[in-house]
């Protein structure tokens, strides 16, 4: 796994006068599953097309095994691609369509000759009927492209990527037309077939959970802009910034002001935490997952809040509480009546802060732009006057 | 297709274009030739043009093609989008073979229509008169009893052989609508007349415009059909000019074709203009 | 209903169906202005191609100028109605030379127009030889610069004629022995095509050196290109006349006739005369032609010329009219034709 | 709703019964009548007559429509890889000669390749002539040193005086003609079905290793050939039945099946009833033709042209 | 709320021979949100346009306020829709898309008269920026369609519908086109919207929990036939088939034996329970959630197994465990290593009992086509060989 196969350096890239890469550096190990994900339109698939060899980059270079293929065209590069929207031949049969890859004669250099090599029609039969077997497509081989259901083009492109043996494969959504069923089904498979077959996979998604379920290291793209890079249990658990935070998981980010090393201070009211060597009152973002907050007696709690709204999630309960005019998001598997007032409490651990950054403000709420959000925005919190409702409440 | 193309290709393209247009320019350049030859310049004139104003029969032919392209065009992309929205929402058991009727006109030579409409209307003819005939006897009616083949006649064989083109380029306009957008109109509370008017037309002009464009072109290009439709009395620019290739062409007729290049490059180019225009304005809209 | 295009009741009109280049246009737009009725003129081809339009139920001329051979297989059909002579008091200006010919012996449809020879066109330039025989028409000597007609009445005509055989024959071994000689000379790339109309443009650019047409577009020819020269064979040739008649359904009989009635008239004769070349049956005119030619063009008529455009009595006396055919012999006509073409 | 709306095409229904099939009904029952009238299959027994005619009308129809594809396709290629604003324009830029009469078009074509025309006059003035001369003369004598020496007999007799290259009335000059005035309408099917292509299956094909050739051969010339089969079928079928374009530009020496019918319905040999067998035996022979095209490329309602 | 509004009155509804709707019948009441749930093609469109009057049942009644409607065309029902793919129409900008249905003319019959009412051109655009201000696109409208992203889209689709201010508005899947965080911002938007101006929401979607988190009322439907109505909590704790538990969420569907009321036998092992009122012995499906497992210390469990395979999933793991051969799922916010051996508990309300049904064994994994799912059915299942076995572990 340690060995580096693809380096993206420096890379850059502009359409007309618009940045769509900027400066992205990333290398991707061999036998890697690594996911790019980011909201519509950050660049995933920009960065795919450079891996891919569709589109070179305006400034950077592309490396593969440690030597420069900018220039290399993409049929001559070991990398195959699973395409956003299958991109199937409709004119082909499933089986042709498969075998389309295999019956392109190789040139192969071995020593100073240089030899075409092509595989025998059983070569080719065999390999894939193989393919269409890890796709649970057995008996689908005549069928035509039109025929097929979503998920079966889907199969059909990923076989079709697959049975070329690549080093890398290339994989663009694929699974952003299936439904939500079939999309779980589909990230096993997958799974499976990259640990089985021990390919590097570059996977593009938006969906956080897919990308946390799926990938050996995750990152999180924004404008261009890669925001992190890490495992998925790091991105998780310590985003590097709010708009991380934010798109990996429901979070709940406040403002904060570190006191001391493992204390941070929320609504004026002292927090233990396990983050430490920030600036001694620098003001702070402070993120709290949902599920990291636990409901407690009012009596019990470190803040008190009152619940207005329940929606019951299956696995769980989505509570929104009110705290002091903000509104946080809970959740939890006990159920809480609307209006109740609650406390709650927060584990260190269950606290991350991090430095303020271009994102901070611009998140913070299960939702980016309800009314809601708007609330919460417009709410111009004042701490004083905080104080002396609190006070006035402990009376 | 965002490949550029290379320097060869272009090259190529070039002569195809020179070939397609060198003959063109001839004509052109002839029209402008102080003598009747066709192949020698002998100095510059504009007498063929003051000539050509002059000459009733070219003039009246002129008219003549002018009126039936029009008419036939017009009737001919009413006809065949109705037609094409009609077949889209037939079964396919109706569809296939209506569609493939349409296609007689234009998988069939051109001369075997024209023959086969001239035999068609004469034998109507004489059924008219006919029945004319014997209205007139037992009615004391006085219809006439003799019909001939005229403006009417070709305006009928224009429209048959142009409404297949039009349904050819509007089908497909609507096999790439979304389904649903007939059902939204509906749902929004537009009858089935009001969705049609609002919804699909609006979605398919680019294939009815383009279809009107075939239309015209086929109209005033053929000669053909128009040939044996048009009788005696009649004259479409193409008949004229076949009487004079079988003579001599007046550059009189250079100078019409060359009106008739001239007016359609400068429709093109405003056409052009006006469109650069509203895709930067959109572009502009959209940033 | 569908009628044909114009001639509604109020308006009086009159269709003529003429050849190219055959008529000053002035006479038209004079006749006209002196009776209001307006004139539809069109051409036609050849006098096959004008049968064909008229019996495919094409065509409502009321007026056409078919030739004599035509002319009787047309009365043969009862296609042609009877004038009315009342109507056409310039018909007394005809010279009886042209009265009462065979197609029409009793003169009971037609009032002729022109008539003339056919003879041999050729330039100056390339054919050196003196041409006395039809022998130059399958000469390989022009190869690839004779152009053959493309009629199967003239070409078959100009064949029997080189043979020595009669152009009205009926015998089928001479007339396919015709045909073989013109197979034969096109298979041997003689012909560079076969024209009719179109040879005027050719002759007088110089594309095409010899052919076989009529003597007024000989004259037409030659004011343009004053290398041609024509031939009429000494063994003989065609003569012909082209008469005018009215179809038997004409919509506008009355029209017709007052059409036929001025173009015949001596005024009308000379006029026309002067710009198709062709020589007028009016005798008044034809013998003021040449005073009148004087007058127009400021220079006397080349006598030469004249002879071309009148032939004088002694060649037409060697020259054959075409009669009609029988049916067979048609049809045998027609069959060669096509087959020619494969 | 669907039912109604289908309703539309009924007045079209109508006129298609009444002026495409009453009148071809027409063409078949002229065709198996006599002059008379009465019922013959004489017509078509005169078929293998002009037997000869089909053969040499659909070489050069095959011929033409060979051509137009080999200039066409490319053509229609290239286009479609031109930026926007030629986009915007192809389609008119295509169509545009088609305003200008066909029959002018073709005339000026006779200008230009007659023995006197500019062609001509312009290789008379660079000496293309006389090289052509000079090369028939060193042909001549080598075909003669060739027929000395091995005792062959090689054609020595080329024509070493050329005044001209002779160009017109030839089938050459024909099937140049059909070219010309038919390519548009192989151009502009092929154009806009290659237009409409998706830009990810190239993609594709070039990821899965192909190499540009390949991928025209194996994606982009198969997907097209919805486009390929109705520019055949619109360049093959007038230029089986063109009249005008022989009459124009071959000299009238080699008939054609259009020639053929004109003669019968207006042309120097009336007979309706043998043009109506003519035609008939055409339509079908083309029809076929289209359909076993249209079988093999799969084609079925494609019919594409914008 | 207690108004019914509509009435689908056993609805039949067939395609040439293919049984689309097979006998329906489904109350709407006024001001409810309803949602309709089920797998692809199961014929929840269907539905929906019944309804809307896209098309008629082949046999049976739709109501509406208690007269049917049958023949109603879809212009004169009091019903708007936002279509599955939009359907918006590409040749009119925002604005004009949600004003189109405002500038129809609406025929009002008062009294004996018919008059055709009009809106002013002020009032339409008041009421569009209105709607435009509700769906947050202020500013958006003079863009074109093709120049929104597909959120947008669907923002402008629900504005077009709701603009006419309907009685009830149909939605087939408007959240299908749109990422993961998208959708969940657009699902609270929508239930704002629907108790804000108090409209009867009819809802397609194949995602289980947007129906659970966003309904007043379920339907789950399958294969044409509804197979269980009711709130979100019933269907997700009281499934009533296995299609239905394993659809509703990621379930572990295990044959059982029921000894006795509350007791249910499983793998040998008897479990507590609160189903009662089954036959003694009889063979019956139980339903277990994975999040209703908890993992206990190996001697501690009811059950012991071996760790197979650890997804990290954000808020919890998903953890398969191999019980005698039998793959189950578990989801838990604890970590444990693959190859660990653990035990189980499970608490009584953790199981549901249900009776077979048609589609038992065909559920109860978590993947319907992995081979890890083949392995399961092929499994054959020995309770001997299990006792043997668990009596020698006892050993
Ligand atoms: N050929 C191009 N010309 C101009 N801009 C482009 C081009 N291709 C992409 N872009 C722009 O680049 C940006 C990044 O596009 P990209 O396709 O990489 O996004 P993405 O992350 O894959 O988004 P999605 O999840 O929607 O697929 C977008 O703003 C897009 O509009
Ligand atoms: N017009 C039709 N003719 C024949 N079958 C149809 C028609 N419309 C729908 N069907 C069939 O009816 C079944 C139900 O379709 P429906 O569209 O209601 O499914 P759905 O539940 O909305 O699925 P999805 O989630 O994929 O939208 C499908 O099997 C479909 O193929
Ligand atoms: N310019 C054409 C004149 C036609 C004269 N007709 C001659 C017919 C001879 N058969
Ligand atoms: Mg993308
Ligand atoms: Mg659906």
């Amino acid at each position: 796994m340690a060995k580096e196969l693809i380096r993206l350096s420096d890379c850059f890239v502009q359409f007309d006068d618009d940045i769509i890469l900027d400066h992205i550096n990333l290398y991707i190990n061999d036998k890697e599953f690594l996911t790019l994900l980011g909201p519509s339109g950050c660049g995933k698939t920009t960065t795919l097309r450079l891996i891919g060899g569709f589109l070179k980059p305006t400034s950077g270079e592309v490396l593969f095994d440690g030597a420069k293929i900018n220039d290399v065209p993409p049929h001559k590069r070991a990398v195959n691609t699973v395409f956003q929207k299958y991109a199937l031949f409709p004119h082909l049969n499933v089986f042709e369509n498969i075998a389309f890859g295999l019956r392109i004669p190789k040139t192969e250099s071995d020593g100073k000759k240089q030899r075409k090599i092509k595989l025998s029609e059983e070569e080719i039969q065999r390999r894939v009927m193989e393919m269409l077997e890890v796709v649970n497509l057995k008996g689908f081989e005549k069928r035509s492209i039109a025929s097929l259901s979503g998920g079966q083009q889907q199969r059909v492109s990923i076989a079709r990527a697959l049975v070329n043996q690549p080093k890398v494969l290339l994989l663009d959504e694929p699974l952003g037309a299936l439904d939500l069923r079939l999309r779980k089904d589909m990230q096993n498979e997958l799974k499976r077939i990259q640990q089985q077959m021990g390919i590097t996979f570059i996977y593009v998604t938006h969906d956080q959970e897919e990308a946390l379920a799926m990938s050996d290291t995750v990152v999180v793209m924004d404008g261009g802009k890669i925001q992190q890079i890490g495992t998925p249990e790091d991105i998780y658990n310590e985003p590097k910034n709010a708009f991380v935070a934010d798109f990996i998981g429901e979070s709940n980010i406040i403002d904060g002001i570190m006191r001391a090393d493992g204390v941070v201070e929320i609504f004026n009211r002292k927090f233990q935490c396990l983050d430490k060597g920030f600036a001694k009152d620098e003001p702070v973002d402070v993120v709290i997952r949902p599920e990291d907050i636990d409901i407690v007696p009012e009596s019990e709690g470190q803040l008190r809040g009152t619940v207005t709204n329940v929606t019951f999630k299956g696995v769980h309960y989505d509570i929104i509480v009110d705290f002091y005019g903000f509104k946080w998001l809970i959740q939890t598997t006990d159920f809480c009546p609307v209006g109740a007032v609650i406390g709650i409490k927060i584990d260190p651990d269950g606290i991350h802060v991090m430095k303020k950054s271009q994102y901070s403000g611009m998140f913070g709420d299960y939702s980016s732009y309800s009314e809601e959000y708007e609330e919460i925005s417009d709410a111009d919190y004042d701490p004083d006057a905080e104080e002396e409702q609190e006070e006035g409440d402990e009376e | 297709m965002k490949q550029r193309s290379s320097i060869l290709d272009r090259l190529f393209m070039g002569l195809v274009f020179f070939f397609l247009y060198a003959p063109i320019f001839l004509l052109i350049i002839f029209s402008f030739n102080d003598s009747k030859s066709r192949t020698v310049w002998q100095g510059f004139t504009l007498d063929w043009y003051v000539e050509l104003f002059q000459d009733s029969a070219i003039m009246s032919s002129i008219y003549t093609t002018l009126l039936v392209s029009v008419i036939a065009t017009v009737v001919a992309t009413v006809a065949g989008t109705f037609a094409a929205i009609g077949f889209y929402n037939m079964r396919r058991r109706w569809r296939n073979p209506l569609i493939t009727i349409n296609n007689i006109p234009m998988m069939s030579a051109e001369i075997v229509m024209g023959v086969s409409l001239c035999l068609f209307f004469v034998a109507a003819f004489g059924l008219f008169g006919t029945a004319a005939q014997w209205l007139n006897n037992t009615l004391g009616t006085n219809l006439p009893t003799r019909y001939y083949l005229g403006f009417p006649t070709l305006l009928i064989a224009h429209i048959t052989f142009n409404t297949p083109y039009v349904v050819l380029a509007v089908m497909p306009k609507l096999q790439q609508m979304d389904k649903h957008l007939v059902e939204a109109a509906q749902d929004l509370g537009c009858t089935w007349r009001q969705a049609f008017w609002k919804v699909i037309i609006p979605e398919i002009k680019p294939g009815i415009v383009n279809g009107m464009l075939i239309a015209f072109t086929m109209s005033v290009d053929d000669f053909v059909i128009s040939y044996f439709t048009a009788g005696s009395s009649t004259s479409t620019l193409a008949m004229t000019i076949y009487g004079m290739t079988k003579k001599r062409i007046s550059p009189k007729i250079n100078a019409v074709s060359t009106l008739l290049f001239v007016t359609v490059l400068i429709l093109l180019v405003i056409v052009n203009v006006r469109e650069a225009h509203q895709a930067k304005a959109k572009n502009a809209a959209r940033s | 209903g569908c009628s044909g295009g114009g001639n509604s009741a109020d308006a009086r009109v009159v269709n003529v169906c003429g050849w190219g280049e055959n008529i000053e246009p002035e006479l038209i737009d004079q006749f006209e202005e002196e009776t209001g009725i307006k004139v539809n003129y069109q051409t036609a081809e050849s006098n096959e191609a004008m049968y064909a339009l008229i019996k495919n139920g094409g065509a409502n001329y009321d007026v056409i100028v078919p030739s004599d051979y035509m002319i009787s297989q047309m009365i043969e059909e009862d296609m042609l109605a009877e004038l009315n002579f009342d109507n056409i008091p310039n018909f007394s200006l005809v010279d009886d030379r042209f009265k009462n010919l065979s197609y029409d012996p009793e003169n009971k449809y037609t009032v002729p127009y022109t008539w003339g020879t056919l003879g041999i066109i050729y330039n100056s330039d390339v054919v050196k030889e003196d041409v006395t025989s039809w022998d130059i028409m399958f000469d390989p000597a022009y190869a690839g610069q004779t152009a053959m007609i493309n009629n199967p009445r003239d070409a078959l005509g100009i064949a029997l004629m080189k043979l020595g055989y009669s152009i009205n024959t009926t015998d089928e071994n001479e007339i396919r022995e015709a045909y073989q000689l013109i197979a034969d000379a096109k298979n041997n790339g003689v012909y560079q095509g076969f024209f009719m109309d179109e040879i005027y443009d050719k002759m007088e650019g110089g594309e095409t050196s010899v052919c076989t047409y009529y003597a007024g577009d000989y004259l037409v020819m030659y004011e343009n290109n004053p290398s041609l020269r024509w031939a009429v064979p000494e063994n003989g040739s065609n003569w012909f006349v082209d008469a005018m008649c009215v179809l038997k359904d004409a919509e506008h009989k009355e029209e017709a006739e007052a059409w036929i009635n001025f173009i015949t008239s001596t005024e009308a004769s000379l006029a026309n005369m002067d710009f198709i070349w062709y020589s007028t049956p009016n005798k008044e005119a034809l013998e003021q032609y040449p005073a009148y030619y004087e007058e127009q063009n400021g220079e006397p008529l080349d006598p030469a010329l004249y002879e071309v455009m009148a032939a004088p009595q002694e060649i037409l006396d060697k020259c054959e009219s075409y009669l009609g055919l029988p049916e067979e012999t048609r049809t045998l006509y027609n069959d060669l034709w096509n087959e020619l073409g494969i | 709703m669907k039912n109604r709306l289908s309703l539309l095409a009924g007045p079209y229904v109508v006129w298609m019964a009444l002026f495409v099939v009453a009148p071809i009904f027409l063409v078949v029952i002229y065709a198996f009548s006599s002059a008379g009238g009465g019922f013959t299959l004489d017509n078509f027994a005169k078929m293998s007559t002009y037997w000869v005619v089909f053969v040499r009308s659909f070489e050069l129809a095959l011929i033409a429509t060979f051509i137009c594809l080999l200039i066409g396709y490319p053509l229609a290629y290239i286009m479609a890889k031109e930026g926007p604003g030629f986009q915007r324009i192809a389609m008119v830029l295509i169509m545009l000669p088609m305003w200008m009469n066909f029959l002018l078009r073709t005339y000026a074509w006779m200008s230009i390749l007659e023995n006197t025309g500019l062609l001509n006059q312009f290789f008379q003035a660079v000496g293309i002539i006389d090289l052509g001369n000079l090369i028939n003369g060193w042909l001549n004598n080598l075909c003669a040193g060739l027929n000395d020496l091995l005792g062959l007999s090689l054609n020595t007799a080329r024509d070493t005086n050329m005044e001209y290259f002779k160009m017109i009335n030839t089938s050459g000059a024909v099937v140049l003609g059909m070219v010309y005035n038919y390519l548009p309408f192989m151009v502009l099917p092929i154009y806009s079905v290659i237009m409409k292509l998706d830009h990810s299956l190239l993609e594709a094909a070039r990821d899965l290793g192909a190499s540009t050739g390949r991928v025209f051969r194996k994606v982009i010339f198969p997907l097209s050939l919805p486009g390929v089969l109705s520019g055949i079928t619109m360049v093959f079928v007038p230029s089986v039945s063109t009249f005008a374009i022989s009459r124009l530009l071959g000299g009238g020496n080699e008939l054609l099946l259009g020639d053929l019918i004109e003669r019968q319905f207006l042309g120097s040999a009336y007979n309706a009833q043998l043009g109506s067998a003519i035609s008939l035996v055409m339509m079908l022979v083309v029809l076929i033709c289209m359909y076993v095209m249209n079988r093999f490329g799969e084609g079925e309602e494609q019919a594409v042209m914008l």
